[in-house]
This record gives C-alpha cells, structure tokens and sequence, in this order.
C-alpha cells in the first residue's frame, strides 16, 4: 500500500532532520575534498586521495546503519562515510597534515581510517584485506549473539582480489551478518571497469548463495533503501548482501595521477552532471526540507567547520620522532 | 602432573584456555573431526561445532576471519593445516596482523594464534615437510614461538592465547608423538620471548629449537663419553629472541653451533649468529657455525633423498666434534 | 536432425575404438588405483591418494582434448586423465614407489603430477596454484597464435581459494581459452560441500561473464561432449569455460584419512552402486562395441600391465641421495 | 654511452629485450599508462597492448599467469605495483615459481622475472615504502637482485630476462630519478650473483645494496678528510650472495659494517653477518655491525618519524666513525 502523503524519504522512515543531516555531511565530504585538494596542491601535505562523486552512497549507507554498534570497514575513498558515523573534519584535517594529535599519530596515509570508539576499523594500503575482517567480525557477532552487522566498502578493481572471494565464500557458507558494498566507480586507477571486471560485480554473490543488488550511487535514496534491507536481512539470520553502487571517480586517482592520460575531459564533464549530491539537493528542495536560505546557512556552516579544521590542523604539531618507536607490541617502550 | 605428549600438550593447552574464556575459539580446515594431525580431537564434542570451527579450504580467509573477530574480542586460534599451507595467508599475516597496533597507533590490536605445524616427519615431501619460520621471522609486530617439549608446548600455547598480539605457533609435526614429558595439570604459562638452557655443558654450544633440540641432547648425551661437554640452549621463542640467553650460552663456551631444520641461507640461524657477532665477538674461540639443511627449495619425498636433507644424530655429533676441536 | 542409426558416442564423433580405448583407460586408472591403496596397505610405500570414482569424467574429458598438443593441469586425483594424455602405468607406480627413475626423480608425492613431454605441467600439493598457471598458457598460446586450450582440474573444496577467482577474472577478461573442470566429489577431507561451498560452483562462472556447465561426471559421454564444446569455443575466441563435474569420492581422502569420522558407510555403498565405470560398460555392451569376451580381455591386459609395473617399479632404485643437491637452478651442480 | 637515470636504465632494459625477443612481454596494474611510477612509460606506443599487459588487480594472478606463461616458453616481466603489495603473490613465488624446476626434477621450469619497486621515497607511508627482500630471501631457487646504479639496473634486468629461473628484481623507488650514470647503448649484461667494489679503502669495510650504497659513498667521501679510508662493496645481488667477493671486501679491512633499509633483524645483513662469522672469524678486528632502521613494522608517513627511521648519511658516518675507532 503506497502511502501518497509521504515523501520518498519518511517512506523509507528517514525523518526530514536525518535527510538534512545526509545533505550536511554530503557537503561536508565534499568540501573537506575540495580543501584538501587544494591543501596538497599548495605543497604543504604530500598527497591526497580523492572521494568527490562517491559521497551520495557512502552517506547514505552510514545512514541505513547503526552508529558506534555496528561496524565499519571502509576503504580508502571512505571520507563521507566515517564523517557520517562519526569522526569531525578536525580529526580528518589531522590525518591529512600527518600531526601528532591524529588518531593514527600520523603514521598512516590519509584516507587510512581506522577509530575505535567508532568502530570504523583500521584499513591498510593493499586492497581488500578488509573483506575478510568484516566477515570475521560479523562471525563474532554471531557467537556473542549481539545485533550488529559488519559493512565493508571496496572499489570494483579491488574485488578481483582472491580475498574477496574468500571472504564472500565464507559469509556465505555461515549466513554472517556482513554488507558487502562495491563502490563501483568505474576506474581502478587507469583501468576502465571493463577492462578489469569480467562479466558483473553485482552477479557474483548468486555464486555464494546470497543476494546482489546493482544501486545507483547517485541516488542516495535508493542505496539507503538497499543497505537497510540488506541489514535487515542480516539481522534476521538470512546472510550477507552484495551491493554494487555504481558512480564515478571524478577526480584523478589521487594528486599523483594524471587521467588525461587514459580518459577525455568530456567523459568526467558529462559525469560531473550526474553529481549525486546535487539531485540530492534538488529532492530536499522539492520535498521542502530545503530551501535556498537553509542552503545557503548549512554551506556556511560546513566552510567555516573545514576552515577552522585546516587552520588547527596546519598549526597542530607533528609526531615526536621517536614516538616510532611505540606500539609494535602491547608494551609500551619501542620495539 | 601427567605426562603428555607433545600433541596431547597443545591439545590441552587449546582446551583449558576455552574453558577459562569464552572468547577463544578454533577455527581451521577439518579442525571439526580433529584436525588431520589431531591436534583437535574430541573438542568439538566438548565445546560445539561453534567453537571449533570447520572453515573453507582458505588460508587467507582462515587468517583473515580471525584477525577480524579478534579485533572485537575474540581470541581466535587459527589452525594451518600444514606450515607449507600458509604462504595464502601471507598478506594478511604481513600486511595485517603484523601491523594493526602500530598503524592504529594502539587503537586497534590483534590477539590472534595461528598454529602452524611445521617439519619433516618421514614421507611428507616438498610440500608437506617445510620450515617457513623463516619468512615470518623478519617482520616487526610478529610473535612466532616454536616449542620443543610438552611442558613448553602447552605453556606456551597458552601464553599465546593470552598475548596481546599475533603469535605465529610452530608445532613441530615430529615431535606431535615422539616427544612426551611431564605437564602440569594446573594453569601455567611459559613466557613469550625466554630461552632455556636444556643441558649444562662447557666445551661447545648448540643453539637450536624444535625437533633439533632433541637431535642436540642426544648427540650431548653421547659426545659426552667421548669428553666433549655440551651446552644446549633452547630458543623456545624465535621472536623476539631471548638476547640475554643467546649472550650467556655463548659466553659460557665460545663456542658456538646453531642447529635448524630450515635451510641455512636467511634461516634463524643467521640472526642468532649476526647477533653474536655483534656483541661477543671477542668472548668466541672458533668461528660461529651452522648446522641445517642445504639450500634447496625443501625435501624430497623418497626415503633416500629425505635422509640426505635432514639433519641426524650422527651427522650432527659429526659437526659437533668439528666445533670442539676448532 | 537426429541420426538415429548413430549410437550416442557416434553422434559425438567418437568412434567405437575410441570408446573403447577410454574403457580400458578407466579400467587401467582403477586397478592402479587398487593395488597402490593395497601397496601402501603392505607397508611398501608411505602414501596413497585415490581417484576411485573420479575416472570415468577425466578420462572423457583427456579424449574431448588434444594430446601433446593441448596443456594439462591436473590436481592430485587425476591418474584417468594423465594415463589418457600419455603416461604410463610403469610411469605412475615408479612415483608411487618414489624411485629415482621416476620423471620426478621420486622428489615429489604420489599424484603430484607433470611430464613437459605430455604438456602435463608441474603441480604441487598447495590446492589451486595450477589455476592462473592455466591462464598463463592460455594467454601464451593467444600471444603466440597457437590454437591450443588450457585445461585445469581442482576439487570443489580448492575452488575457495582466492587463486581461482583471480584466475576465472583474468581468463574472463581477456578471452582467453582456457577450461576450467571442477571435480566435484561432494567431500574436501571431511568437510561436505554444503559447508564448503556457498552456492554453486557453476553459477560462479555468471559472475566472470562466461559459461558454466555441471556435468553428470558418471557420464563419460556428458563430460565428452562439455569439455568438447569448451574447447571449441576456446579456439574459436569466445573465451573460457566453467565445468562442474558431480562425483563422489569413494575411498577416504588419503590413506591417511578414516573417512568413518564424517560419513557413514552407507552413503558410500550409495554412490559405489552409481560408478561411471560399470555405467559406460553397460553402455558399451548395449551398443555393441564391448562383449563378456572382449571385457575379459581388456581386463587381463590391465592387469598384467599393472602387475608388470608394480613389480618393476618395486625393483627399481631410490633415487641418489645426493641428487637432492641437484636441479635448484639451470646449471647442474647443487645448490 | 648516455647518462641515463635509472628509471630510465630499468625501461630501456626491458624494451632492448622486448626488441630481442618476441617472447618477452610486461604485464601489470597500469602498466600499459606508462605504470604509475612511470617504468613502463611509451612502452605501449612502441611494443603494443597486448605485449604490455594490462592486468586486473590481482597480484597472485599476475604471478601466476606469468609462471603459466613462462613454462611454456614465453619470458614474463611481472610488475608489482609497489612491492608492499607484493604479498598476494607469496604462495606462487614460494610455492610455485621457486619450486617448479626442483619438484619436476629440471623437466620444467620457470624464467620470469617479478619487477618489485621497493623502498622509501619521502611521504610514501607504511604501505608505499616497505623492503621486503628478507620475506623472500631464504628461499632456495628464486635469484634476488637489487641494482644500484643505471648501469646495473640494464644490465642486470636483461640477465634476469635472459635468466632460467625466477628472479625479484627490487628496484629501488628513490634511486630512480636520484640516481643518474653511464649506459652503454650497446647491448650487456651484468652477471647475477657477483657484487662490486664501489670504492677501495683500508680502514673499514662497508656492504650495501640500494639506496644504502649511495648513503654509503657519500658517507665515505666525507669520511675521507677525516682521515677514514672506507672500502664499499655494492651488493647488487642478493640471492646467490657473492661470497668471495664478501669475504675479500672483509679481508680487506677487518671491520664490517652492513647497511640496509629493511629493519634489522631477519635481514639480510644477518645472512651476511653470519657468513662471515663462520669463514672469517680470524680476520675480524671488530664486531661485525648492522645499521638498518629500527625493528618496527613500517616507516611512519609523517616527515618526523620518516626521518627518525630512515638511514641517512649523518647517522651512518656516526656508525662508519664507530667502527673505525673500535
Ligand atoms: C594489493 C594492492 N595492489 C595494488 C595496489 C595499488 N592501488 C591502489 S588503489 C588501486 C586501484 C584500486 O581501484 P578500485 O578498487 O577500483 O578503487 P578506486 O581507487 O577506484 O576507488 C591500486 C591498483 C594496492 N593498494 N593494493
Ligand atoms: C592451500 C592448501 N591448503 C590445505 C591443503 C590440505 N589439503 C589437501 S587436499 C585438501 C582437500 C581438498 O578438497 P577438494 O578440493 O574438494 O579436492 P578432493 O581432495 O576432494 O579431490 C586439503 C584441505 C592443501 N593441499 N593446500
Ligand atoms: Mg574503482
Ligand atoms: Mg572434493
């Protein structure tokens, strides 16, 4: 039974506060993007990896989850989603100056995430490591019989690691309460998806037993759709879902790469009017959640938060040199 | 007290610290029916089939699943079925384990065991008789104990479980059956990163670990009849290593042999020397040697050709006379 | 149109003395097969490894290639299929004794196959590594314009290893023409399919953009005529194939394995009574090509020629000790 | 004869031997693009897609497709991304392709070479800065070689090619736009398994490979008006280690320092350590020292802990001082 009165959104039980709250942190994503972008082409951080045409998804799945409970194994273009369960733009900004004050003490490359009052688990460089962890942690969900599921992210190219298949092999075998979600944005650094994916992302979890579904990541309603009926389903026992949320990378790889070498101008353009956010936007409007004054203070809001987090962050000072020494093993006091 | 064998150790060992917290589990290929070595026989009766977890026929995922689970609080033991099985398993052991606290700036850890039996039993071949450790062996955040008695075996099998970081557990598959000594009933660790001095002796020293421990003894035993007095050390942990009883062995004799199953070039043997070299170099009277199979790629499967690769008693006391009369 | 004056075989194209020849080669495998496992009973060698049961799809599939011609990857139960492609009785008992005539000088366990002659290549014991080996050759002959296939065995319980998807991408992408046959013998030591394996195996092959197929593998003809039509399609550049072949492994794992631990005697006795040896028998007595006296015949070469070689290889000599010093590089001499 | 920079050195290596022979092919994550650090840069233009391969991402595939392809006559060149990412692959290097000839008793075997960009560059991090020869480097039957200089990364990528069996080729990242020299236009290779006298001197001896050897001279020119006469020896290949061009180097001097990235222990250093300690233990006048970075699993990414962990010419002429004064 449709019920006419309500709009997309509070059919899908998101509150008018929530979806607000979707856009904040889209923008939020977006601008921290934008900045640190900016911030590396000024010289004063060495490198950057971008999210920009990815946040819509990342946002709305944080959404579809339950945060600090369950957990979070993002992969390295995951900004909008672990601001979304929970870390600030300041602690974001720490990571991309490398300062002390980081989480990770800044020892790792930015876009390495990883906060345990969060439960956004610590992720590495090489790929697809993470899959396994999620199925481990959704394992021990199962044997604690806690409520929670684990939800883990990782590029098409990233899904042709044999860790990926193992880890949906073994969720498979065992129903775990795992999300597997693709974030398919059609490059692995030079190399179009078709040149890298054979046959469909999407279509490889009939193989495991358990349901695929293709979403359009621009649409941050539909992926939120998928990822709580996927939560749902793992909650009640019936196993993991793959989601395979279609976008696109619209910057370079990351500030090392120049993609004119393998893609035109007019390929990005015509992706850049897709922009994810800006249906977003344009929904909220229509719906009447927002409209150009809000728009304009929430945008304001956002700036002022990414300016006073690159400031603090740029002033913030770097590890001791010999804070290399600690944490190899449980002990404090060097290796 | 009872006496155990080796196998029955780390058996008891997996058990007892199940019973203590619910949040260790076993988890490996056929770990249900036992194991294909047994380690695990009778547990999964005892704990369920929850607790001793038949997995897919993955190493990576083995690893990978119990790195994760034990990043939320478990305490997973995950069984190689064979060592020359674990090379799948790599990245993760490398890439992951080994580097979760120090990336996460102690945010995250890892308390994984993975048990790896390692070694030539007779009739294994290539790929059922390997000595990784050494592949591991040079990776900072790493644990990797490598027990030569039962007492040992079940102490430290527990301190494993116990330790708050990965810990690589090489049971060696020669001395599952051949080797049983007295274990305690009662709760006891054996702790992580300490050698023990197995015979006293002050002619010559063997380093050694594993199965070699046992070859040392014996060909101390009957060197001694022929006047050579021989100090055996057993590492007990390759890493760390236990520096301050490497130094003391060595300075006991200045003598030195180290003795490991593993090939000689790049094995754990070649640290232990290095270190040595290091730091006492002036208390040696003969140059450092070690005693190991040669450089290929692992043993061959006929009877002839594993007996030309392994190490024995003979070809060991052989070594061990040179040394002395060095 | 239907030519039913053709037996089933004819209409494959295979004639009656090849169907005959795949009878005997079936037959061979088994009584090797039998006096090994009685072999290693006697105490004369350390280890056995059986194909019992697994037979009638190797043999089939060997006939449904080209020997010397195209490349062959077998895993550890493939003794039907290397004796098809080219290896002798003698050949395989001078391994099972470990004697130094042996192609691989004894080095390596029974079932370890590989012969450069017989383009039988190398396997060792770690399960899957000869999947992207099969790539590889595949993606050789492509380089090298030759029209030949790739075909690689594993069981369904190596089929999880991260290796075969790495493989099945690889192979996908590029078209490469390459089979891929999974002996399906329900059991990985004592795990059962269903809890090996999430899904099926066949529906993997949707996920990587080519065909699956699951054969009946006590249907030699069924196997024939798959392996048949993926080679064609290999050559013709449609790229690979997926083949499930459902069997059952009738011995225990090994000799080393008590399979009474995890099965029961009666669901062995079960699948003993669906045998595709005694299946083709029937159907080649039912055509005509075999008859009581030609059947006893064949036996008797077999046996002789199984004897012959368990005696020969029992007298034969263990390889120099000091040959283990030998081959780890191209020059001669030790390590 | 040009100057070339390494990088440079290291493309026109594999395009003269792609240009030699048809059998000759790269394959690899980007490579077709140039590779993202540029080896493999109009390569594609020159030689066509198909003969610089374009791979999915899956390293245990690449490896594993280029052994398929090897032993059937072609000769692979296989990139790794960055040799952090190397470790996927383990079971096909260790298991597959150092084994393959010694298993199937020389009746197959397996020319490929495994391109691994290794080492730190300034802001690469824990995952893009790692030296993980030692991982590798205790396994009879693969070849390790790790250039210097352009002359020798051409001249030992064409021996690799040319090579029967597997060989890593570790190139090192900093080296490759850093480190500029003479290459001969024509064709020549550097044989593996022998090292190079850098520079003579009388008071100490230094052995390195890499980077370090750079570290190395710079520190022993400065040395030099100390009145400190350093003898380096650039290793160049690790797997065989030239051992009589080790031993003369130590002869030379008595006193040995060996320099590495990789973090100490387990290093190859050790393996070299040890070596010497067993055949030149009475021409030693010192201990024999190490000075690599700390035993910690990776360098950190922010400038502060790069610089504490990584080597450089100050805190090595420390060492260099050290010894010579010992
Ligand atoms: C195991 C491994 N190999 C190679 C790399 C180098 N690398 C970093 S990102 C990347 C491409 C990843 O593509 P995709 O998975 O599609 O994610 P995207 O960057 O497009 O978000 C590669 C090859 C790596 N990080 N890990
Ligand atoms: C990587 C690896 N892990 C574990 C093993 C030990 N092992 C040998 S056979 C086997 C089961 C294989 O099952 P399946 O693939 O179904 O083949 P089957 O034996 O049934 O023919 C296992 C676990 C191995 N050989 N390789
Ligand atoms: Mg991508
Ligand atoms: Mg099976």
């Amino acid at each position: 039974m449709s019920t006419p009165h309500l709009a997309k959104h509070q059919q899908l039980g998101l509150t008018d506060a929530q979806v607000l709250s979707m856009y904040t942190l889209m923008l939020t994503a977006r601008k921290f993007d934008e900045r640190a972008t900016l911030i590396q082409r000024s010289g004063k951080t060495a490198f950057h990896i971008s999210s920009i045409g990815q946040e819509t998804a990342q946002v709305a799945a944080a959404f579809a989850l339950e945060k600090q409970h369950d957990y979070f194994l993002p992969y390295y273009r995951d900004y909008a989603l672990v601001l979304s369960v929970g870390m600030t733009v300041r602690e974001l900004m720490l990571a991309t100056f490398l300062k002390g004050e980081d989480i990770n003490g800044g020892r790792q490359m930015p876009g390495h995430f990883g906060y345990r009052k969060h439960h956004i688990v610590t992720g590495s460089s090489p790929v697809s490591t993470q899959v396994p962890h999620a199925v481990g942690i959704a394992l021990a969900a199962v044997m604690k019989q806690e409520d929670r599921v684990a939800f883990v992210t990782f590029g098409e190219g990233s899904s042709n690691q044999g860790d990926v298949h193992e880890g949906f092999n073994f969720a498979g075998i065992f129903k775990l309460p795992v999300i597997f979600m693709c974030e398919n944005n059609q490059y692995a650094i030079s190399i179009p998806a078709h040149r890298q994916v054979a046959g469909r992302i999407v279509d490889r979890a009939a193989g495991y037993g358990f349901p695929g579904v293709r979403v359009d990541g621009n649409d941050a309603l539909e992926v939120y759709g998928a990822v709580k009926e996927a939560r749902n389903r793992a909650l009640r026992g019936a196993g993991p879902t793959l989601i395979e949320a279609m976008m696109y990378r619209i910057p370079p790889h990351s500030t090392a790469d120049d993609d004119m070498q393998y893609r035109t101008r007019d390929e990005v353009e015509y992706h850049k009017e897709q922009d994810g956010i800006e249906s977003f936007r344009r929904y909220l409007f229509e719906c009447g959640v927002l409209n150009e004054e809000l728009d304009r203070s929430v945008n304001e809001d956002v700036m002022r938060e990414v300016n006073e987090a690159a400031k603090y962050a740029d002033k913030a000072p770097y590890p001791e040199p010999e804070s290399a020494l600690r944490h190899v093993y449980a002990k404090d006091g060097g290796a | 007290m009872a006496i155990l064998t080796y196998l029955e150790a780390i058996r008891a060992g997996m058990s007892e610290e199940m019973q203590r917290d619910e949040g260790v589990f076993v988890l490996g290929e056929d770990v249900g029916k036992g194991g294909v070595l047994n380690a695990t026989k009778g547990m999964r009766d005892r704990f369920g089939e929850r607790r001793v977890l038949d997995t897919p026929l993955s190493e990576s995922a083995i690893v990978g699943v119990a790195i994760g689970a034990a990043m939320v609080g478990m305490r997973p033991i995950a069984e190689i079925q064979f060592a020359d099985f674990i090379f799948p398993a790599t990245n993760q052991i490398i890439s992951e384990a080994a580097k979760i606290r120090y990336r996460s700036n102690n945010d995250w850890f890892c308390p994984i065991v993975i048990r790896v039996p390692y070694g030539a039993t007779g009739g294994g071949g290539l790929y059922h008789s390997q000595c990784p450790e050494s592949v591991f062996f040079g990776t900072p955040g790493l644990k990797i104990v490598a027990p030569s008695t039962a007492y040992d075996a079940k102490g430290l099998l527990k301190a494993s479980v116990r330790d708050d970081d990965p810990v690589l557990y090489f049971e060696h598959k020669k001395c599952y059956l051949y080797i049983s000594d007295d274990v305690p009933d009662e709760d006891y660790t054996v702790p992580i990163g300490k050698a023990a001095v197995k015979r006293e002796g002050d002619d010559i020293t063997v380093i050694a670990y594993g199965m070699a421990v046992h070859l040392a003894l014996k060909a101390a035993e009957q060197l001694e009849k022929e006047g050579i007095s021989v100090h055996v050390l057993d590492l007990r942990t390759l890493h760390p290593l236990d520096q301050s009883a490497i130094f003391e062995a060595t300075a006991k004799t200045g003598r030195i042999l180290i003795v490991h199953e593993d090939n000689k070039t790049g094995g754990i043997g070649a640290e232990i020397a290095a270190i040595i070299a290091e730091h006492l170099l002036y208390q040696l009277d003969a140059p450092i040697l070690r005693f190991c199979p040669p450089d290929v790629p692992a043993v061959g499967m006929a009877p002839t050709l594993e007996k030309f690769f392994l190490p024995n008693v003979d070809t060991l006391k052989e070594a061990m006379r040179r040394l002395a009369e060095m």
